[in-house]
């Protein structure tokens, strides 16, 4: 016979403002095996707690239901409540008053009614509960990263300094990311590379740090502490260990004409070639599609003059098969190209250029070693146009949402610009300043006040060429919307962060969610931003959203320290959610009569054969199996038992039939 | 100090704009990007996206400079705004609004005479012979703004050159153009 | 072939060398224009600056007795009408309320299904395909293909080219032997209709439309809509004074580019209409 | 007489529509209260002989609602759903269900305004069909199934 007890949570008011909980209370104490049932203002704290541990206690409770907020909320709360009164917790069950009702509906006497119908929905469910032991699996201890910047270089070093491993992958030559690209980062200046590379080789060169480049995921399959993935080495056609990175190479290759993709196209780079300078690891590969031996059969000059005989040509993909434990998603961003504002006349005029490429110029390793230059004539600007929002927030031609950093660095191009054009002019074009950030705010008022760079609050109309000049057509709001035409050498303009190509098919492969902008969604907007809705699986960088360094290092560690919370025990615990076959007494053994449709629709491989046999081991039956390991708990197989033979444990058939039939027959 | 109405709701003149042409204006967020390349923004009294400002704040008094601005009969519908608002605000939509409605309030701006006397003599001739004629709608249009000196070298040119027609097309059915004028005209002055 | 034409009241008046060239070259290929009988004027900017009603209900009666006379795609050459006959088609059928409302003002059936051609779509569909070989003088000038605005804007609405810096016309003309420049006033306005009611503003900006198309050297300018035409030709003294300097830079219809190319000539092209001398 | 208050029945996956509807009430927006919503681990999961119950016992609608194609928190248990859901509606053909009363749909866990329309919409369709009178045939029908199960 049940005994189930009811507590009913106000929730301060956002419960009981709309729902009548004393009636709903005394509704349930009518239900037929309810043997306690009160309300009380807040449920989930330290003296709610103890209402629902003391009636387990005193009335020797059976089963619990809470009808309080989501059980996405507090289901671990009041679980862990009952455990320690001594009830098992999956005996425990949560009815959704909160978002499910009183938030939803108007406060009236049906809402009223619903309550009560979502408590005797969950006070039947709950009866036929059964306890559950949660389910212990081991943990690889081994983090996979995806992604080489500085979100991945970061959280990377965080785990492998807590004593576990890491295999990182970079699907680029070189690690490093965009931060390798920037020029000096604000709100300090301090040059991007000086404090990036330093870690780039750290991580080249930790002993718990297995660095793939040019390396991408392939699949994955398995779950949280158990993960199997596959890595393919993309072929660099050069023998990494006789390679000793001395460069002759790249200098005696005769395709020298290739768009260099570091240096945002504003630079010529090699078929055979090394990304930048300081690349980790500094050694060369072979872009295939530019080479010229690969696409027209002769050439071989890199061959010929490499002092190692390092070149091989035939080098296939390698795929590598590597288990884990947590996977990290540090995959990025990049920026929109902005040929899809013709107005603008980027791709059209050389001289209307990206921010990307703006720090390119400005960067001391860039194509202009510094210094600000145009790149059609090579002359230092002496007017230069910042656009701001140039994609960002136009829901018509761009993106809907802010891209975050555009107006920070926007300040920065212009403050660098400053410090190097003495006599120069500079102007943004704005709509809000978005500085919110430590020293943010001062840092663009630093360079309104001090840099005099003029601020112009107004959308460009358009961009147009004239007698080598670029006449910016905008308007200041300020001033009532007054005409602004300003002639320019050179504008920049500040192009939407977006999500990285090939993002999609990523998340699909990690059965990872994403939003309309296809940048990977967190599990919660707020509580849990770095985790995914799939376990094990973790979030850092502008992968996510866009994001500038500080936060992008600050996600990096956050994430380091959920892999190694999860790292820190020899195995984890599971939710006992999954699938059982049902075993009976001889001479049935099980219902299950053997045609696995089961495992045909089962995604995890979970469903095993297994053989029943007498004592002198003549087979009887071959039955169903679920692998409690693998099964991640979805039912499939359950709605495809044609015998009902496979049920879900704590989302069993009988307990689904109870609860519609408790909502429909009151 | 003036108090401005800005609500989530939009009153006034905005909420009448919504009904009747479906163009909200509370999607404008002041970017200037109409401003900026509307070409007849250095000539009007308030600059495009002021207009829509005043219109947003559903301030009445602030709504009524809108009627009474000389930018609304200025606008040449050139679609410029429209084509690059990032917020897809039809603004020829709402200047054609707002001029129906200056006209039906009385509250035209007297800078704009002209343009209302040459569009109402543009009418003015389709309504009586179904086409445009030219000479004739050049001299009504001479009558009314008195602007009796003006272009009198074109003509001659015109006429040599074969560009003016003297004796008008006429349609034949020309009841079934003065019905449409006639039904169309019940909530506006002529 | 037999295809349906209006041709709107301008091209009957002040642009008849419109008229003129656009029968000329449709006749070359064979093409009859049959006119919209008894059609009517669009009501162009004069009608929806004042009343919208009637804006919508004038296009709806022409195309109307379109469809009465069983046609199913019309020439519109003038982009001003063009653009007021699609904007009415495109309203109507977005919200059929209004639909029923117009058909009842106008008194007459009208389905909102006629296929509406500007000047360059009819040339792209009916004439570029068997184009090359009736070209017998090239048209070897630089030139500068003005597009203004109501060819392109809205594209919501008429669907055709690029807003900014649109093409079609620049690869008509390449095909003519022309050199199209890349100019900054492609689809900057010319005034429009304030022609008349405040000539100083259509001075000043059809002016730097003049000005820049000189600057980059210009030999010709290429239009396909009255207004312009109207505007930076006959204008030209207007724009003159804006600049202190004689500009002596012809205005072409497209229409009258393409019949000098097929070797038409210039009388039956209306040549001789122009204000600005065209030379060949 | 008062308007007829249709019981409608959601049965919802907890990671995609569970979460959305989660959302909508953190969204604070309002919806009709005629719906009860039944959790399940995935839309894969439900037995469409649930419905079929559930029309017995006398519900006069049906939603069916989980993760976007493609988004699925176990890969693909929305599409054997759905795909169940094509021989299912011959069944209720068969049984004599207008499949109107069903409404079939995918929210995601970032769709809470989708959540309050689909359960808007669906209440003014139920409405429309009026009260679902047939579920005596389908609980007889039911019963003859479990007898011969």
């Amino acid at each position: 016979m049940s005994r189930i007890g009811v507590f009913i949570c106000h929730c301060g008011e956002n419960i009981s403002a709309t729902v009548d909980v004393a009636r709903v209370a005394k509704a349930a104490s009518e239900i037929e095996g309810v043997v306690h049932s009160v309300d009380y203002k807040y449920m989930c704290s330290d003296p709610g707690q103890s209402l629902i541990k003391q009636a387990i206690k005193e009335k020797g409770l059976t089963g619990v239901v809470v009808g309080s907020c989501s059980p996405r909320m507090h289901e671990p709360t009041f679980r862990r409540a009952c455990s320690e009164a001594g009830l098992n917790p999956f005996l425990c069950e949560m009815a959704n008053l909160r978002e499910h009702c009183s938030w939803v509906h108007e406060k009236n006497e049906a809402t009223t009614e619903k309550a009560i119908d979502l408590i005797r929905m969950m006070v039947e469910k709950v009866k036929l509960n059964q306890p559950l032991r949660e389910i212990k699996v081991p943990v690889t201890k081994t983090a996979l990263v995806i992604g080489g910047g500085i979100a991945g270089i970061q959280t990377s070093l965080d785990i492998a300094n807590t004593g576990h491993q890491v295999i990182l992958i970079e699907k680029e030559p070189s690690i490093g990311g965009h931060m390798s690209q920037l020029s000096e980062t604000f709100p300090t200046l301090d040059c991007s590379q000086c404090i990036l590379t330093p870690r780039m080789v750290e991580v080249a060169q930790h002993p718990n740090i297995t660095l793939y480049t040019y390396a991408e995921l392939e699949s994955v399959s398995g779950f949280i502490g158990n993960f199997k993935a596959k890595i393919r080495k993309k072929a660099k056609s050069v023998d990494e260990k006789l390679c000793t990175g001395c460069g002759l190479c790249t200098t005696k290759c005769p395709n020298k004409k290739i768009p260099n993709e570091f240096n945002e196209g504003l630079g010529l780079r090699t078929a055979i070639y090394v990304p930048f300078p300081q690349a980790v690891p500094n050694k060369p590969v072979i872009d295939k599609k530019n080479c010229t031996y690969y696409q027209k059969g002769k050439c071989k000059v890199c061959e010929k003059f490499c002092p190692t005989k390092a070149i091989q040509y035939d080098q296939p993909d390698e795929i590598l098969e590597v288990e884990v434990g947590a996977i990290i998603l540090a995959t990025g961003f990049t920026v929109k190209k902005v040929d899809f504002f013709p107005e603008y006349g980027y791709g059209k005029y050389p001289d209307v250029i990206t921010g990307l490429q703006f720090e390119r110029l400005a960067s001391a390793s860039g194509p202009t070693l510094g210094e600000i230059r145009r790149p059609s004539d090579g002359k230092i600007p002496e007017k230069i146009v910042f656009v701001a929002c140039a994609g960002s927030r136009d829901p018509a031609k761009g993106i809907p949402y802010c891209s975050k950093i555009c107006c920070m660095y926007t300040a920065k191009h212009a403050m660098l610009y400053q410090h190097k054009v003495h006599e120069g002019k500079s102007y943004v074009f704005y709509m809000d300043i978005r500085a919110a950030g430590k020293n943010y705010d001062e840092f663009v008022r630093r360079a309104i006040e001090e840099d005099h760079v003029n601020y112009i609050r107004g959308r460009v109309s358009r961009i147009y060429e004239k007698d080598g000049k670029y006449i910016v057509k905008g308007a200041d709001t300020l001033l009532g919307g007054r005409p602004v035409e300003i002639e320019a050498d050179m504008v920049v303009l500040a192009t939407a962060g977006v999500s990285n190509e090939g993002a999609e098919e990523l998340a699909q492969k990690l059965h990872v969610s994403y939003d309309p902008y296809k940048f990977f969604a967190e599990a919660h907007p707020k509580l849990k931003p770095i985790e995914t809705n799939t376990a094990g699986i973790f979030l850092t960088g502008a992968c996510q959203s866009p994001k500038d360094i500080p936060e992008t290092v600050g996600m990096a560690s956050g994430a380091a320290a959920k892999v190694a919370a999860l790292f820190s025990k020899d195995e984890m615990t599971r939710e006992p959610l999954i699938a059982v076959v049902n075993r009976q007494a001889p001479p049935l053994f099980s219902t299950c009569v053997g045609c696995f449709l089961c495992q045909t629709a089962c995604p995890y491989q979970a469903i095993e054969r297994e053989e029943i046999r007498d004592r002198s081991g003549k087979l009887i039956k071959t039955v169903a199996k679920v692998n409690p390991g693998l099964c991640q708990g979805c039912g499939t197989c359950v709605a495809f038992c044609r015998s009902k033979s496979i049920d879900i444990q704590g989302f069993s058939n009988e307990q689904m039939y109870s609860e519609v039939m408790a909502l429909l027959n009151d | 100090m003036m108090e401005i109405h800005t609500t989530d709701k939009p009153q006034g003149l905005g909420s009448a704009l919504k009904q009747q042409t479906d163009v909200d204006l509370q999607k404008c967020y002041q970017c200037g990007k109409c401003s900026a390349g509307c070409p007849l923004s250095s000539e009007m009294d308030y600059a495009p996206n002021y207009i829509m400002r005043m219109i947003q704040t559903g301030d009445s008094e602030l709504e009524e400079k809108a009627l009474r601005s000389l930018t609304i009969w200025l606008c040449l519908s050139c679609e410029m705004c429209y084509s690059r608002c990032p917020q897809s605000i039809d603004i020829p939509k709402v200047m054609d609004f707002l001029r129906e409605k200056s006209l039906q309030k009385k509250m035209t701006n007297p800078e704009a005479k002209k343009i209302i006397a040459f569009h109402k003599s543009f009418l003015k001739s389709i309504e009586k012979t179904g086409r445009l004629n030219e000479l004739d709608l050049i001299i009504d249009y001479k009558t009314r703004v008195f602007d009796l000196l003006q272009d009198v070298s074109l003509a001659p040119t015109m006429l040599a050159k074969g560009k003016l027609p003297l004796l008008p097309e006429k349609i034949k059915d020309r009841k079934g153009i003065s019905s449409i004028f006639l039904k169309t005209s019940k909530n506006n002055s002529k | 072939m037999v295809l349906g034409f209006y041709p709107g009241c301008s091209l009957k008046g002040s642009s008849r060398e419109y008229t003129e060239s656009v029968i000329a070259i449709t006749r070359k290929f064979e093409i009859e224009l049959k006119e919209i009988p008894d059609w009517n004027c669009c009501g162009a900017t004069a009608a929806h600056n004042l009343n919208k009603e009637l804006s919508l209900a004038l296009p709806a009666r022409i195309l109307a007795l379109a469809e009465k006379e069983g046609m199913k795609e019309i020439l519109i050459p003038c982009a001003a009408c063009y653009s007021r006959l699609a904007t009415a088609q495109y309203e109507l059928n977005k919200d059929p309320e209004l639909k029923e409302k117009v058909i009842k003002i106008i008194g007459m059936p009208y389905s909102g299904d006629m296929v509406l051609l500007n000047v360059i779509q009819m040339l792209d569909k009916y004439i570029t395909p068997n184009l090359e070989e009736k070209i017998i003088e090239p048209y070897l000038h630089k030139v500068a293909c003005y597009y203004g605005c109501l060819l392109v804007r809205p594209y919501n609405i008429l669907k055709f080219d690029r807003e900014e810096d649109p093409q079609s016309m620049d690869i008509l003309v390449k095909k003519l032997g022309a050199e199209p420049i890349d100019w900054a006033f492609k689809t900057e306005c010319c005034g429009g209709g304030l022609s008349i009611s405040r000539t100083s503003t259509v001075g000043r900006l059809s002016g730097e439309i003049i000005r820049d198309a000189r600057d980059r050297k210009a030999e010709a300018i290429i239009v396909a809509c009255p207004m312009c035409h109207t505007n930076l030709d006959m204008r030209r003294p207007e724009i003159n004074n804006y600049l202190g300097a004689k500009v002596s830079i012809p205005v072409l219809y497209i229409t009258e580019v393409l019949g000098l190319a097929l070797g038409i000539d210039r009388k039956s092209l209306g040549l001789e209409r122009h204000f600005v001398k065209v030379t060949n | 007489m008062s308007e007829f208050e249709p019981k409608i029945v959601a049965f919802v996956c907890n990671w995609c529509t569970y979460a959305g509807a989660d959302l909508t009430g953190t969204s604070r927006i309002k919806y009709a209260s005629n719906v009860r919503i039944v959790r399940f681990p995935c839309t894969g999961r439900i037995d469409y002989m649930l419905l079929m119950k559930a029309f017995g016992e006398g519900a006069d609608g049906i939603i069916v609602s989980g993760c976007h194609p493609n988004d699925c928190h176990y890969t693909s248990g929305n599409f054997h759903a759905r795909r169940r859901w094509i021989v299912f509606r011959n069944l209720c053909d068969f049984m004599g269900i207008d499949i109107r009363r069903i409404t079939f749909s995918w929210v995601s866990a970032a769709e809470g305004a989708k959540w309050a329309d689909l359960v808007n919409s669906t209440v003014a369709t139920i409405r429309e069909l009026g009260p679902y009178e047939g579920y005596q045939n389908i609980s007889n029908y039911l019963k003859k199934e479990e007898n011969h199960g």
